[in-house]
């Protein structure tokens, strides 16, 4: 029999148990369509705002030793034009990133989708280089709840709050986003970091300080999911440096129901989620699991 | 196996060609870039303005690369401006490159496009005749004449240099030139690099006449690696599936020759 | 003219700008010998507890791509022991690294080095897997300033304030060392971190979680050092993932005074101190600096 | 070059050879321990135990790989209990190794010593004459005896067992028929592995002589691999400049045969 890759996250169904991560390749439907062809669960838009967004100039994302810096500044088309291109999405699990500095803000970009499926929205909590968005809200856990309980008064859409490190206890946002009603966590963001050209002591970056991601950062993400899993009783979504099925299953056993795949994309191309979802089936035959869900934090029984 | 850089690498100026009164090229030493495919691009870094993608230009000499640019707006004009001695950073080489088919061949380009096309020539096979098009507006925009003909002594090759004004060479627009070539000459292959509607209408004339023919894209990028998206076309990335794409992808694609992104996302029409 | 290696960190002046990080082979007087002969401009000792401490069973230490993971546990010989072992020490500037839970232990700690020759004190506030010492100490800002304050009123050496990225921002942490009379601070510490093994679902390290150090943390490191810098008028050691000489200018660019190697120790060995130290010489001759103090920081330019 | 890994590589346990009533051989496959230069070692993971240090023992088939435990203290009854089909975890291989010289040369070894021996024993070179002396406490002790003449089986060797008790072999400590040997034969160059106070006897009397002496030692290790400094005996570390050294050095050690560390670093008399 082979195994069943699809997983439950809360409220949230996926066939397969990596999703592409927000930001990356995250801007048309017709690349939604290929990366969920090749093997996604789901793809998770580019963070939204209510306005479109330039960003900063380049350069934005630049390689380093084991991952990369980017601080692309949260360019976006906007939710309102981001909405009306999902109005003809048919077959494909789109979860809406959305990025704000107040509730309202969330409210109006969650109404521009009425006429969209919407399989969850992931609110990006954790943005580490755009100020009064993104790490700024996740490190106040009183404007998290308000977010959080207004995105979910105001769709029927399961709603994950997507966590990083920032200057208060991430598990204390994770907790503001459990209070205001969220449905699953995703853990974690970029790590907020920077590189300096030696040559000519510029800080490779336009905005110098970015966000670090790519396998650097993985053993502090496996560590995260572990510890939000053992805390608190919510799903959570890993993601920081999954690059082949041995990390995707690390997540697992630490307590991730499903993985995002951001930077491995640019290393392995679209290819890299066939190749994680062969990784685990092949896994699950070997040691006799069924579902993923049977894996899901075995760490824990040590 | 190609050496790719993901992280600037800093490199002197170490001359720069006045080629027309709004186009420079710019000589660096880097045996990677040197070497790259035509087609391949490098992502330059003109540290404290901008980080864009550039074509490799090629150089007589081993060992050096070379970017050729054309003075438009802050980023390219702020690279237009360097010194020898001034430093950029580069990264790459990225993308795809030409398929490189037997017999005849045409590149057709404009401007800098015509930067991939003359590494494309140096590449060209034994059995390759090379005709060159190059569109530019009046004569004294016309450059790399003189490298085409020392890339292309070895084979069989003609060089056609159109103007619009006609100041130099033909009179007209390329796409003109190249309408009135086909009528009389067999082609087993297009080559074009340029102004978008301009490759747009040469695809359509390849296709239209079922002739192998390949353009190579310029779309807005910002990591260059096939992680940002903000290159996408339809359902590719031209950083990464790109920048050479082959007619029948071009023929089917929704927006090659009508839109691309602005800096935000959003499709704009050309 | 051969540039001038020499640093002054507040009022610790050394030969050279690197030192042994602390944990790190740092047990005998014989070894410290052999490091700074080799280079370094200092060694720091492991971190000294009140009693002596056996540390966690292993595995202690592994590797992950781009770094490794311990959790050592801390085990030292204790202050008292070691205080003993460093009266012999003539020549090698040792810096005595301190873990404690109270300021009481803390001064305990350092009368018991009456008798030797401390270039500085660093007090650990940020070790990541070990509870009530380290970074549960360094998360409590009030804590911390009350700690550096005994420490400085109980000695005339310098003393260093170690942080990490905790569970409260660590630029607090710095405040609060700043504000009981701390001379420098070394940024940072190993990032709590985890690895898992996916053949048998178990966490590799037998304390579960660790701290991550290596090449991987570097560019948070990076970021550390740049935005204390930024915001405090302190002299700042950067530790995290130095492992060339390039490494070592892009903290000084940064903002570092002086930096100290760890995990490269593994990988390059104890020659790494010279290396660094002549890669930065080759910099000082070809760019025309006579001076490190003349770099500190040029990044800020841009 | 030879793979070095840092991260344990899990491992099953194909076979358990039952040596004497307290030591068995765990036979795994794995490639890059199975041919490890004599003296390296492993950290060997015996998960929700401990990781220990052990030198991989030679076996006869390619690819195979096995370590040689005396059940002591918890971490190694925990090995020595494993099963067939049981898991491990393996990183390395970590040190030096010995350093062959030609001719007659001794190797003296007590207990699980013994393994960097044979496979020192397996690296001899064609001109080496091959005097092996295993020391034990009594009969039912002895082990190796019959894989050793296997491996030395192309050289002129001599094997001879000491027991304690005189059980087997001749009477006594290896250092004494060590001494004897001494008294009537030249030797090239000694080797040793085992207890330390043996170790050090045995370097006394070779440096007496002017003999070349190495010996391969042991102390308390976390890392492995040159990080921690649990295993620093003067100012050497005991996994990466050794675990072999030379007799030279040894002679000017304050701690080597007198004082060993102990969890917390403590230096704690033999
Ligand atoms: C693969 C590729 C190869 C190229 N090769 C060359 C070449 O050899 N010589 C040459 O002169 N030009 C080349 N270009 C174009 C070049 O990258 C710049 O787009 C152009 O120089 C305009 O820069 P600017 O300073 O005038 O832009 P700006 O004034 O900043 O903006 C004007 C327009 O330029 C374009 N642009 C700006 N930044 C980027 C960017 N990061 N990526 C793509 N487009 C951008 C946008 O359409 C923008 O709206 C190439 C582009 C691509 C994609
Ligand atoms: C390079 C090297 C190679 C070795 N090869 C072998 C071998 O082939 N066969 C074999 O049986 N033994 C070997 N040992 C010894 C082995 O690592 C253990 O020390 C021994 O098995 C005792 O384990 P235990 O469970 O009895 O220890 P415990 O009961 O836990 O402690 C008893 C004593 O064992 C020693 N010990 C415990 N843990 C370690 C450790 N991580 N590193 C070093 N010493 C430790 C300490 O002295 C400790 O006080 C080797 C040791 C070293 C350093
Ligand atoms: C270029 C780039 C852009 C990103 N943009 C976003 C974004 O818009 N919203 C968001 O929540 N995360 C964004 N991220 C973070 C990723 O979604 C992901 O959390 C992070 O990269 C760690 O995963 P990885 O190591 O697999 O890349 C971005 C990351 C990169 C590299
Ligand atoms: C094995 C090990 C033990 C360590 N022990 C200590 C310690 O006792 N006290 C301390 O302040 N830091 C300790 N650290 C942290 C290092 O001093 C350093 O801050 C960290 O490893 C980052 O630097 P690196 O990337 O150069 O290793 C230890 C690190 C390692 C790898
Ligand atoms: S430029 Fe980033 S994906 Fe193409
Ligand atoms: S065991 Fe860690 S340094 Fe030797």
């Amino acid at each position: 029999m082979t195994p069943d890759l699809s997983v439950s996250i809360g409220p949230i169904s996926l066939g397969r148990p990596t999703m592409l991560a927000s930001g990356i390749l995250g801007i048309s439907l017709e690349v939604f369509g290929r990366i969920y062809r090749n093997g996604a669960g789901a793809v998770v838009s580019k963070s939204l705002s209510k306005e479109p967004w330039e960003g900063y100039p380049n350069p934005t994302i630049i390689g380093v030793k084991n991952g990369y810096l980017n601080a692309v500044g949260l360019s976006n088309p906007g939710a309102p034009y981001f909405a009306k291109m999902m109005e003809s999405n048919r077959d494909v699990p789109i979860i809406v990133s959305l990025v704000g500095s107040i509730e309202d803000e969330f409210e109006f970009m969650v109404k521009q989708f009425e006429n969209c499926n919407v399989t969850a929205y992931e609110l990006n909590l954790s943005c580490p280089h755009v100020e009064k968005v993104g790490l700024e809200v996740g490190d106040d856990p009183k404007l998290v709840t308000k977010i959080v309980s207004r995105v979910k008064s105001s769709t029927r859409a399961p709603v994950i709050g997507k966590v990083g490190l920032g200057t208060t206890n991430y598990l204390d946002t994770v907790k503001a986003a459990i209070d205001g009603g969220a449905d699953a966590i995703t853990a974690i963001n970029t790590i907020r970091a920077m590189g300096i050209d030696v040559e000519t002591q510029r800080p490779f970056l336009s905005h110098k300080i970015g966000g670090l991601s790519g396998s650097a950062i993985k053993p502090v993400a496996v560590r995260c999911v572990y510890e939000i899993t053992s805390k608190y009783n919510i799903p959570v979504i890993g993601c920081g440096g999954v690059s082949s099925w041995e990390d995707a299953l690390e997540f697992i056993f630490a307590g991730a129901s499903a993985v995002q795949v951001g930077s491995a994309v640019g290393d392995r191309w679209i290819e890299v989620f066939s190749e994680i979802n062969e990784g685990i089936t092949n896994y699950m035959n070997k040691k006799g699991f069924s579902k993923i869900s049977e894996m899901v934090g075995l760490a824990k029984r040590f | 196996m190609q050496n790719v850089s993901k992280t600037p690498s800093i490199r002197t100026i170490e001359q720069v060609i006045d080629e027309t009164p709004t186009v420079r090229t710019f000589v660096i030493s880097d045996n990677d870039l040197a070497n790259v495919l035509p087609g391949q691009f490098a992502m330059v870094w003109i540290p404290g303005v901008n980080e864009i993608p550039m074509s490799i230009m090629v150089m007589p000499e081993n060992g050096k690369a070379a970017f050729t640019v054309r003075k438009r707006g802050v980023s390219s004009s702020a690279l237009y401006d360097l010194k020898v001695g001034q430093q950029i950073g580069v990264r790459g080489p990225y993308g795809n490159s030409f398929d490189i088919k037997d017999g005849k061949i045409a590149l057709v380009g404009g401007g800098t496009g015509l930067v991939p096309l003359l590494r494309l020539a140096k590449f060209a096979k034994p059995n390759n005749e090379v005709v060159l098009l190059m569109g530019s507006k009046s004569k004294d925009e016309v450059f790399f004449e003189q490298q085409a003909n020392q890339i292309l002594k070895n084979h069989k090759h003609q060089i056609i240099s159109c103007t619009e004004d006609g100041t130099y060479g033909e009179k007209g627009f390329v796409t003109d030139v190249l309408g009135k070539l086909l009528e009389t000459s067999k082609f087993d292959a297009i080559y074009t690099c340029g102004p978008e509607i301009m490759m747009h209408k040469i695809v359509q004339m390849a296709n239209s006449k079922g002739i192998f023919v390949q353009a190579s894209l310029e779309r807005m990028m910002k990591c260059g690696i096939g992680i940002c998206g903000s290159c996408c076309m339809d359902d590719v990335m031209v950083c990464h599936d790109g920048t050479v794409f082959d007619g029948g992808f071009l023929a089917n694609s929704k927006e090659f020759g009508h839109t691309h992104r602005a800096k935000s996302g959003i499709l704009e029409n050309y």
